[in-house]
């Protein structure tokens, strides 16, 4: 076991995918000498060279749309957007070309393309960098998106994504880059299927269903409830598209309960999908409606004021509260 | 719309009266035989055209995008390439397709709506028809990108290198993906050729309104050579096409070639062009068949001779029967064979969402 | 009263603007001379000028971008967008730029801009021409999404969206451009509001929530199904953001049950946030969860098999019967 | 990198000795004591630059991105402009926002993230900033379209004409917006002046990688014409923004300037350039200082002296006091007061969800 942050994972990661497979490539802006503005790709250029670790113009539509022929021509290509916000002049790419080559040739073609993107608030960042778009990428057919909340789940995962045949959108929660844990390199293969949801912490009383940033936040209330004496249980999605249905119902079937955080905006967000799903059904399981903790119906706002947006400890456990006493 | 001259600023070997034209700085190499076949397939090719386009007005196909007038443009170009080049269309490239070995049939699916563009007549070095406006551009800069990272460029064995064409059309150099692939492929000297069909239209859009300059002269601006090729003289198309080809696969990076042709058809079958442009311009264009001056100058140097003609026409004929016998008879699909394509590892919640289709469908007593 | 085609009622509406506000402008691929490929713009460069009906290069970011500007200094663009599949090379423009231009600004800027964007499937066209993307547009803060079902709210909607100051995605049901109707020419202005729901047949046992091009379908299903002695009700939504909770909520509390229609994929499509909202406010008046009667989560598929992909009046009454059997 | 040359391809009119140089093509007119305001602009720019960038360090600013070594480029271009010219920005156009009268603290309101870009200051000529690389570009496409149906282009009397000046970095360049954007304005003869700051890097990456020949061929791909100009020479910027914008406003389309100059600070506070340069380049640039040799010039003309000089630093010591000072006390926002500010119309859901953010804070005893 190794003690490093989600950064640190992330670059082993890509560093041990690298170096099985000598199709993976990365691109991006500054990915090369710098090292990616958040230095998550450090060291890598120098290790592999830069054919393979290519420093791109400034264009992300370009960025994703070679990746794409790369793809096709049996290249493994790891695409990185330098923040959230930089992803949408990339979209058509993303949605209607890297999503649909298989589908458009009936399995003939794959597009084995992973997108990271860090993403979400909480950085005190400037506009266009604190952006949580998984919604338009879990709508869109034909692309997985995935989260890691943890380092090692950050040094698997993006290993399973690579890995995966089909294109992946891989949002890195930026606020916990620096945060901290255990990985254990030595390891053969992941223990967890990169399409799984896991049941970070076992409780009765309801559901925390979470993902990315907002696990920490999320096992942070948790602990608090605990020693208020409830007990919540806390599922880390890790996918958002597909969502382990299985996991998340079964929860909810023991607790009864259900409140989904998320920092993106509240309407069609992922708290959404779920509610449907969930009613649908647990219909008659539910003790009170599933409830959403999620940011407004807002532009991501000035970092003076991001604290009130972002869903926070209170704000989860105000809603576990008006949920219990339904 | 100002007509170019045969001059530095417009490739022309063979003029529309079917007359050779000679010029120091391209030559087409190509026996008289080789442009016979080239002559069988522009009008193979139209054939399939005509023979799409009637299956169109008849109600089996949907849509069909003409490329009636255009077939020494994709001739030309189709035929200087090999292995290991790939070839990247947009739509109306049936020409292309052809010498590329594509089962017309294949094509019709598309546009009858039983599939998406899973032909399985496809080779690998085809990549499939493209409808977003430009988009395929940058992918072939990325399949040049592979090429080069494959070793197949630059090397001192030259058969063994390979470029990307990929083709596109007037309008679509408006497109910003456009302009990203020629910036992306100049910044890597990737070894791709922008074939360019500057049909004068984009749907009902004049050239003009996309660049008020010869467009082949926007690829000075990212600093590589723009080649203006009279597109309905398959000589001088082949000898433009192969010295871009060379280049690129030295490994001197891209070029970009307009090949400036006319669309004689409407833009679709859904299109109706006497909205926006007069006979007069037809009329004019007539005048430059790519098939006539050809033709003209084989028969003139007598390498083709009313046996040849008639026996290409009867080729003609066969196809255009298999084609109308063959399209009605394309295989209908079911919906529920698309639910396991959309990704290699199918989610749970598409299985149940087929399931659930299948199911329903079932319970109808009949068939709906 | 006067019977048309909604793309007439369009044509009309869009005239009818032009006349009242030399501000409004058209611009967009093919919309002049051609009059744009449905003809919804027919006539109107004759009438009114080149430079008030712009025939734009084949670039949809331009087209949208160039409006921000024109809008920013008082005009009031109208673009069209040929296709909904062409709507993604816009997206930056239309998400991150027009969206938030007022925010950005604390109300001082605004962008009166609308994008026409026909959209919807069962035309039988190949791929990327009958696509719902409704869903990315009604997640962005800053936007507001409308459409039409009938050529008389087509005619005053289009109208009501020019006159709004904030952007507006107006969507227009493609497959119902040659459905008639009466409109009335002579009347001065619009009974509902641009962002009101309208209950367009009454009933009892379950609502219908729908929009567009599936109002149609959906009033068939509860014709039939009034024959079979249940009484179904049916709402269209007309706008998709912001949604008329009000109108949407009473009828399900009066009904007790909800089937949501849409084309578009089923996963976080507008029936998620409907049924999210749904389960939130009406928990102890569902009889039912609500239902969805969706596309598959699937890119839209080859023409011969679209009608098995869209929902269509059995698939409304089979989930009615599952609802009503609950 | 190529050093360019003084010459037909590079408009110099001040070395960096501060010596003048004569053309024939361009010269600038303005009399030295205008010139020497310019010095004062440069100065004051520069001052609340590196306070802006102390009061990063100190804690008080999230970010900031300096304009350091730019400052002739953004005088220069920005005093040539007069009313009804439209400017829009990118995000480092500190000295072009001072010329436009914005108080720079309002500036700092967006790197302190107490607002977004509403600053009470901006004029209506001034857009606000913008962050997302070259979107703004088709933005000012649109407004110089609005001024063409304005009737505020190629009138007779060439005081009522006006342009759009939009600023945007050598790295916008490879963005499908700013093509398209040059595109636009080349179909629609819009007058837009498209002022590229090539300060040689897009965070680390250098301008080879955006392009392989200078930028400011760019243009001539779409068809007007684009000129390099020393970046670092206020006089030289004048000029040629003055003839580009004239040409716009006679109604004779788009130029494209490209400022050549550097970037002597970090892209932004959280950058560092040592990973990616190194200090010898730096140190050839500065010896280039676009401050230095304006000062250099003026003061062997004998347009400023040392009591001059004197009274400027004390100015822009009590600007730098006046930022420090106002800084820490800007008013911090409310979430509550955003909610109304999305929509023009604001919905009632999100008015709800200000009450219920309101009700929720409110239940906390003390502030959080
Ligand atoms: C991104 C995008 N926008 C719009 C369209 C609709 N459309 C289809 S073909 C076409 C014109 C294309 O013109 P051009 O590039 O000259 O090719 P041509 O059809 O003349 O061969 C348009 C606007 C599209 N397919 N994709
Ligand atoms: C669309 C987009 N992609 C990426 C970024 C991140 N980013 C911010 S500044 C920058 C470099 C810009 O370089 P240049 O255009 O040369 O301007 P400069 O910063 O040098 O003034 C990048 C990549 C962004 N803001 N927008
Ligand atoms: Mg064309
Ligand atoms: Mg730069």
């Amino acid at each position: 076991m190794t003690t490093m942050t989600m950064a640190k994972a992330l670059n082993a990661g890509l560093r041990r995918a690298m170096g099985a497979e000598p199709k993976v490539l990365l691109a991006g802006e500054d990915i090369g000498k710098l090292g990616g503005v958040f230095r998550v790709t450090e060291g890598l250029q120098a290790e592999f060279g830069p054919d393979r670790v290519i420093d791109s113009p400034l264009a992300e539509a370009g960025i994703v749309g070679t990746a794409v022929g790369l793809a096709l021509r049996g290249y493994r290509p790891v695409v990185e957007i330098q923040f959230d916000g930089f992803v949408y002049p990339a979209f058509d790419q993303l949605v209607s070309q890297a999503s649909r080559l298989r589908f458009r040739t009936a399995g003939k073609l794959g597009v084995p393309l992973v997108v990271r993107i860090p993403y979400g608030g909480g950085i005190g960042a400037i506009e266009h960098h604190s952006e949580s778009p998984e919604t338009y990428f879990a709508h869109t057919p034909g692309l997985k998106v995935v989260t890691p909340a943890s380092p090692s789940d950050a040094y698997w995962m993006i290993q399973q994504a690579i890995a995966a045949d089909d294109p992946v959108v891989f949002l890195e929660p930026k606020r916990r880059y620096h945060d901290k844990g255990e990985v254990d390199l030595d390891q053969q293969s992941a223990e967890l299927s990169l399409f799984s949801a896991r049941v970070v912490k076992p409780g009765t009383e309801a559901t925390l269903l979470c993902y990315g940033p907002m696990v920490r936040t999320c096992l942070e209330a948790a602990m608090v409830a605990e020693q208020e004496g409830r007990s919540l249980e806390v599922v880390d999605l890790r996918s958002l598209s597909p969502v382990d249905d299985a996991v998340v119902l079964a929860s909810v079937r023991r607790t009864g309960r259900a409140v989904v955080v998320h920092e993106a905006a509240r309407t069609l967000g992922l708290g959404a999908e779920l509610a449907a799903r969930i009613q649908e059904q647990c219909f008659y399981e539910l003790d009170a409606p599933v409830l959403r903790v999620t940011g407004y119906d807002l532009p991501y706002p000035p970092s003076r004021v991001e604290d009130g947006y972002l869903p926070d400890l209170d704000r989860v456990l105000d809603a576990v509260d008006r949920s219990l006493r339904w | 719309m100002i007509e170019p001259e045969a001059g530095p600023d417009f490739v022309q070997l063979l003029d529309a009266g079917g007359n050779r034209v000679e010029r120091t700085d391209f030559s087409c190499t190509a026996p008289d035989v080789e442009l016979a076949t080239d002559l069988r397939d522009m009008v193979l090719t139209r054939r399939i055209d005509s023979e799409a386009t009637a299956l169109q007005r008849k109600g089996e196909l949907g849509l069909w995008p003409p490329s009636l007038g255009q077939e020494a443009a994709q001739i030309g170009s189709a035929r200087v390439l090999r292995d290991p080049d790939v070839i990247v269309p947009s739509y109306r490239e049936h020409g292309v397709a052809w010498c590329a070995g594509i089962d017309p049939l294949d094509l019709l699916t598309t546009f009858r709506g039983t599939g998406m563009t899973d032909w399985p007549s496809r080779p690998d070095t085809f990549h499939p028809y493209s409808f977003v406006i430009g988009a395929q551009t940058l992918h072939a800069v990325g399949m040049a990108m592979a090429l080069q990272r494959d070793g197949l460029v630059g090397n001192d064995d030259a058969a063994t290198n390979g470029a990307v064409v990929v083709y596109f059309g007037d309008g679509a150099t408006s497109q910003g993906d456009v302009n990203e692939a020629f910036l992306f492929a100049a910044s890597y000297a990737a070894p791709v050729v922008f074939f360019c069909q500057n049909n004068q239209y984009a749907i009902s859009e004049p050239i003009e309104l996309q660049s008020r300059i010869p467009l082949y002269r926007r690829a000075a601006g990212y600093g590589f050579p723009g080649v203006r090729v009279d597109g309905n003289d398959v000589l001088a198309v082949r000898a433009v096409t192969e010295w871009a080809l060379d280049r690129a696969r030295r490994g001197d990076g891209p070029v970009l070639i307009e090949a400036y042709t006319y669309r004689m058809g409407a833009h679709t079958t859904s299109d109706d062009p006497t909205k926006y442009r007069q006979n007069e311009e037809l009329d004019a264009w007539r005048a430059k068949d790519p098939i006539a001056r050809l033709r003209a100058y084989l028969e003139r140097a007598g390498a083709i001779d009313q046996a040849w003609t008639d026996a290409l026409d009867a080729e003609a004929e066969a196809l255009a029967v298999r084609l109308r016998e063959g399209c009605v008879r394309l295989p209908e699909p079911e919906l529920s064979d698309f639910f396991t394509q959309a990704y290699a590892d199918t989610p749970e919640l598409l299985l149940a969402q087929r399931d659930a289709h299948q199911a329903y469908e079932a319970a109808f007593e009949e068939p709906r």
